[in-house]
């Protein structure tokens, strides 16, 4: 056991891979010499040799593109995109290419792509979107979103070892703000399975990434209404367990979707509709949703702040739903 | 144009030369059978098409059968391909019998998607085939991938993809053969110059009239060669992919061809001037090795004959396989979206 | 008036918009001599010239980005995707210039890109995918989905004179199987509002494209249980007309949607939760969605016709929820 | 490299060429200033960030102020730049006073874009300038674009913009340069090859020397030139800017310059050798430019003070008024996504 910040749990867990298995290979703008703009694979290239850990040039279809047509070859790769804003520029061999090959001849891309995501830093539109919800409506595709240093440890593993192209969505506001227990063994956390993080009886609260820190201290705040709140971390997006989910509201009988990304459109609209299908007869109250406001991410402290979900917003959307 | 006469100094003549190393009388045979394989499939594909039997489009490569062939024949069994629509050809020379496309294009059971994809997107991992998607270019990083996936696994392989005069506007172009460059990847481009994007003349898609000037701007060498002439297309493959073997990286070729029928079936290519077709149709690649065939009396008048008939049987017998193949289950639909 | 297909309807209302005003102009591959892959623009060479119906190079985003460009000098570009499918090649030009200009710093781009879109035609996972969801989640960008000759001359104009980036989805399979009175006049129709296409008061059905009509067969199959469906054509996806929406779910307290894309992350899944959020107390039954199944679009026409929804499934759905 | 020598046969050589235009004094003095009027505001921004003033990271152009400096100088009050984050020196000489940068640093409503986004992320159509997104090479298809709508609406104006030797890696420079080529737009690019795309040597982005290369797969001319120079710079663009204008088609420039310090304000750029530096230390733009200005006679030192310490002063006071700013209102977070 360990306690590390999240950042390393990445960083640890993706090299403990690159040890174990001689087919996995990182590559991305900056990984190798610099460490990677947030220093990701820092010493990577020391010990890997620049064959394994590769300095890209600057071109994100190419380098999902090149993953791709390794990965077919046998090899499993690991790319790093800068910020996850830039894979809107592999968008094309991503979704095409990458999430379709399986399904059309059956030829397994087991490759994944790291994908520093999500504000909270002022880093403004370009440096902190949270893209998930595009690649949700793409076939062929897993996501997985860690929420803590064991998860993103656990989460990395299970993504290189998957045999379909993973995107792996790391939050950089968790990076060095949560640190945790993180066994120095192997393990694994699978995908598409989610966590009850906090147990409760009366209201559903259903999230993932970096709103699962602000949910948390939310249900803590409805203690003080008597209302008890179960927290469900979902970490992977794509597919997302809907069993726990249901599970859960079948027996709270309220339900509430947190997420950092914009409202419309996001993956909390297609969680609240396969609730409202699958519990409608468990429902005591509209499932809630929480999320940022249907704008790009703007810069300024105050706009940033108004945009997004936090502790008190969530908190008052639970204490609304507890009150319905 | 000065760009051209520029490139021009640093690019192969395109007039055929040559040939720069000996081909045996079974290669020299087996390059006659695949084109003739190539062209028989391609008129099978646009008869069954106006038959109204295929559900969606039909994609024929008449006049650029010496190009598939004579570069896909290049390679060895472990290198990769990545081909276009027009690369049939190239396919056939892998192995894939022609059944296979047939079933595909009526979307059987049979066919190597199993009804998934149509007419000849499909792969096979075993032949080292990567399907390709409609999306122009997608190919080149990907191919490159293969190419860098070789280099780490130190495998003495080489991939090779094709792109149009078209698809080299886009930008995984331009991106794709830059990384495949700057990491020396053992990765062949060849760029068929075919005159046209659908009904875009090429003089609309570049001001330079030969593409392979490009390649110096990625510090690669470029070669031109006459696309319709099987050997010379072998020959420069050939020594692009020894160089890439030995670790010298990546090379553009140009391959200067032509689309003799329309984009697609659908399409009567009525936007092609008579003369340009009359040009071309004289460069006839398959009749244009026949008479190479005869005059170095490699093979005598029955021997094509007999090769054509051999073709027709077993396109006959490719026809009946896919016919007579069952459609997929609906059910099917649902299965393989993620490998396990 | 004149009785003419989708396809002409579209053809006519850009035609007459590039006749109004000088501002107006198409690019795309092939829209020039050869009039368009679907010959949406037959004829508009010959009569606006090339300096106003530009044969572009191929490539993507090259269109969307220079479309960009000639908006914010003040032109009204109309781009046409050959396919729907390949603005995959133009996203990142799309959603991180074209859609966050006129938020960052105020700038408008007033700009239309056409796209074909749809399956139904056996064209395979490349020619055939419905990418409006995708969309959904980008904000600054609107949406609109014709399902008749009359809305796609209306909205084909509304698109040209907004001041925003317009995505106007044109369903290819309805471009020469559905005909319909258009007005020879100028109209148009506003972005934003949806239509009711049959009033009924037991079930509201959400749909749109090329889903409408099948869904109005499944209404009146309905019809012999006695069960009255009113059939809400959304005409616009972003914003859609969340109003017309609940009116009509308070009325008949039962809800479905019906769309062409495929089911996880679809716009179902948003217009579902709204319903749930803001009509909770009026339903008597789940919402429920019929759309396509979780899969690239497949070729093979038992495996398309497998995916996609149609009457039957429609009309059975329906029943389901007329029986719940 | 052969590809290298055959370029050099057709590109402007790189040594900085005698003026080919006379510049008026009051011309030479502007330049001067704007070239000042950029470092100042840099060093403002740089210590600014030391002081954990700015919310989000900072960005600066010190070493290639001659560049933005030159190049925006050459242009006409019509013609629309797409600046990139190197590019505040060209956003200056448009007249966009200091304190727009330093209040939309800041994040404040004064700024220009209201606190929407951060650093030189900004634009304003009444002088031309789009602004620039963080993903590279958007602006070549989109100023490519600006071009086209010149060339319907006849105005005979030019549009141009910057990209980095990273950025021109990313597909958008091939597809806009190539669609700006075919369509003969009234186009500039000016390739900043400064050495590093964050931590990436240029020697790891492409295997030729020379980008300008490049322009001879477009078939548009290219040219390189001392980006230290603020004169060959500015004759270089002005050069091209007339051929745009008169309907020859794009050109590309490269502009050969080094970035003085890291990526950002928070890279110490350690992976930058010092003799590296030192080399380019004394091709200061600025330093060079005074040495030219004395010696021709053109300012006396006391003139380059005296301009020194007007910019000083109002950057003191572009600092002021953005500190002294009000943020925007969080609400006002949702305005603006739709234009009306
Ligand atoms: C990215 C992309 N845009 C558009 C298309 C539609 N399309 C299919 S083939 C074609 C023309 C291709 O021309 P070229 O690359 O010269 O190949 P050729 O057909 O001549 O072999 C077009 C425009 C496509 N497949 N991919
Ligand atoms: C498409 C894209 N990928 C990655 C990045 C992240 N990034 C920002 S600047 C930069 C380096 C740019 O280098 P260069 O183009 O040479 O410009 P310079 O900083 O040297 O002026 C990188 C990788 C980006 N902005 N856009
Ligand atoms: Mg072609
Ligand atoms: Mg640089």
């Amino acid at each position: 056991m360990s306690n590390i910040t999240y950042i390393e749990a990445i960083s640890k867990g993706l090299r403990e891979e690159m040890q174990r298995d001689e087919s996995v290979f990182c590559l991305g703008e900056d990984i190798g010499a610099y460490g990677g703009a947030f220093k990701v694979t820092k010493g990577f290239i020391e010990e890997f040799g620049e064959e394994r850990v590769i300095d890209t040039i600057l071109a994100e279809a190419a380098i999902v593109g090149v993953s791709i047509g390794a990965a077919l070859m046998g090899l499993r790769p690991v790319a790093e995109m800068q910020f996850a804003d830039f894979i809107s520029n592999g968008w094309n061999q991503l979704v095409n290419m990458g999430a379709k090959t399986h399904y059309r001849w059956g030829a397994a891309v087991p490759m994944v792509i790291r994908l520093p995501s999500g504000g909270g830093l002022h880093a403004g539109p370009f440096h902190s979107q949270n893209p998930e919800a595009w690649f949700f409506h793409v076939p062929g595709l897993k996501l997985v979103a860690p929420s803590t240093p064991y998860d993103a440890k656990g989460l990395i593993k299970s993504a290189v070892r998957d045999n379909n192209p993973v995107l792996y969505f790391e939050h950089k506001y968790l990076y060095r703000h949560v640190k945790g227990e993180v066994p120095d063994d192997d393990y694994t956390i699978p995908i598409g399975k989610g966590e009850i993080k906090r147990a409760g009886k009366d209201i559903t609260l259903i999230t993932y990434g970096s709103m699962v820190q602000f949910s948390l201290e939310a249900a803590e705040n409805l203690t003080e209404l008597g209302v008890e709140v179960e927290v469900l971390d979902l970490r992977s997006l794509l597919p997302f367990d809907k069993e726990m989910i249901l599970a859960s509201v079948r027996k709270t009988n309220r339900a509430m979707i947190v997420h950092e990304a914009t409202l419309t459109g996001g993956i909390g609209g297609e969680i609240s509709a396969c609730i409202t299908q699958d519990a409608f007869e468990y429902l005591d109250a509209p499932v809630k949703r929480v999320a940022s406001i249907d704008t790009p991410v703007p810069y300024s402290p105050p706009l940033e702040t108004y945009f997004m979900p936090n502790t008190e917003k969530i908190t008052s959307a639970l204490t609304e739903l507890a009150e319905y | 144009m000065a760009e051209s006469t520029a490139a021009k100094k640093n690019i192969t003549n395109r007039k055929p030369k040559v040939l720069k190393r000996k081909l045996s009388k079974k290669q020299l045979t087996e390059l006659y059978y695949y084109m003739i394989l190539n062209r028989a499939l391609d008129d099978r594909i646009s008869s069954l098409y106006k038959q109204g039997k295929f559900h969606g489009g039909a994609f024929v490569s008449r006049g650029q059968e010496a190009t598939s062939v004579g570069s896909a024949y290049a390679l060895e069994k472990g290198d990769v391909i990545g081909p276009m629509i027009r690369n049939s050809g190239a396919v056939l020379v892998r192995g894939v019998p022609p059944h296979e496309f047939l079933a595909n294009y009526l979307g059987k059971k049979t066919g190597p998607t199993h009804g998934k994809d149509g007419n000849s997107h499909f792969g096979d991992l075993k032949r080292n085939i990567f399907a390709p998607v409609s999306m122009l270019g997608v190919l080149i990083p990907v191919c490159a991938g293969a190419a860098l996936a070789f280099r780490i696994k130190k495998e003495p392989n080489v991939a090779l993809t094709w792109i149009g005069d078209g698809g080299a506007s886009i930008g995984d172009f331009h991106e794709g053969l830059n990384f495949a460059a700057v990491m020396k990847l053992p990765f062949v481009l060849i760029l068929e110059n075919n005159g046209y994007a659908y009904s875009t003349p090429t003089s609309k898609q570049s001001l330079v009239e030969d593409f392979v000037v490009r390649a110096q701007g990625y510090g690669i060498p470029g070669e031109i060669v006459d696309g319709n002439d099987v050997l010379a297309v072998y020959d420069v493959t050939k020594r692009a992919v020894e160089r890439a073997r030995k670790g010298e990286g990546p090379t553009l070729i140009e391959a200067k061809t032509f689309r003799m029928k329309g984009h697609a079936e659908h399409d009567d290519a009525s936007y092609v001037p008579k003369k340009t077709i009359d040009y071309w149709q004289k460069r006839d690649p398959i009749a244009n090795y026949e008479k190479y065939l005869l005059k170095e009396k490699v093979l005598a008048k029955k021997d094509l004959a007999e090769i054509q008939s051999t073709v027709a049987k077993e396109i006959d017998a490719a026809q009946t396989f896919a016919e007579e193949s069952p459609l997929p289950l609906a059910e099917e639909a649902e299965q393989g979206v993620y490998a396990s």
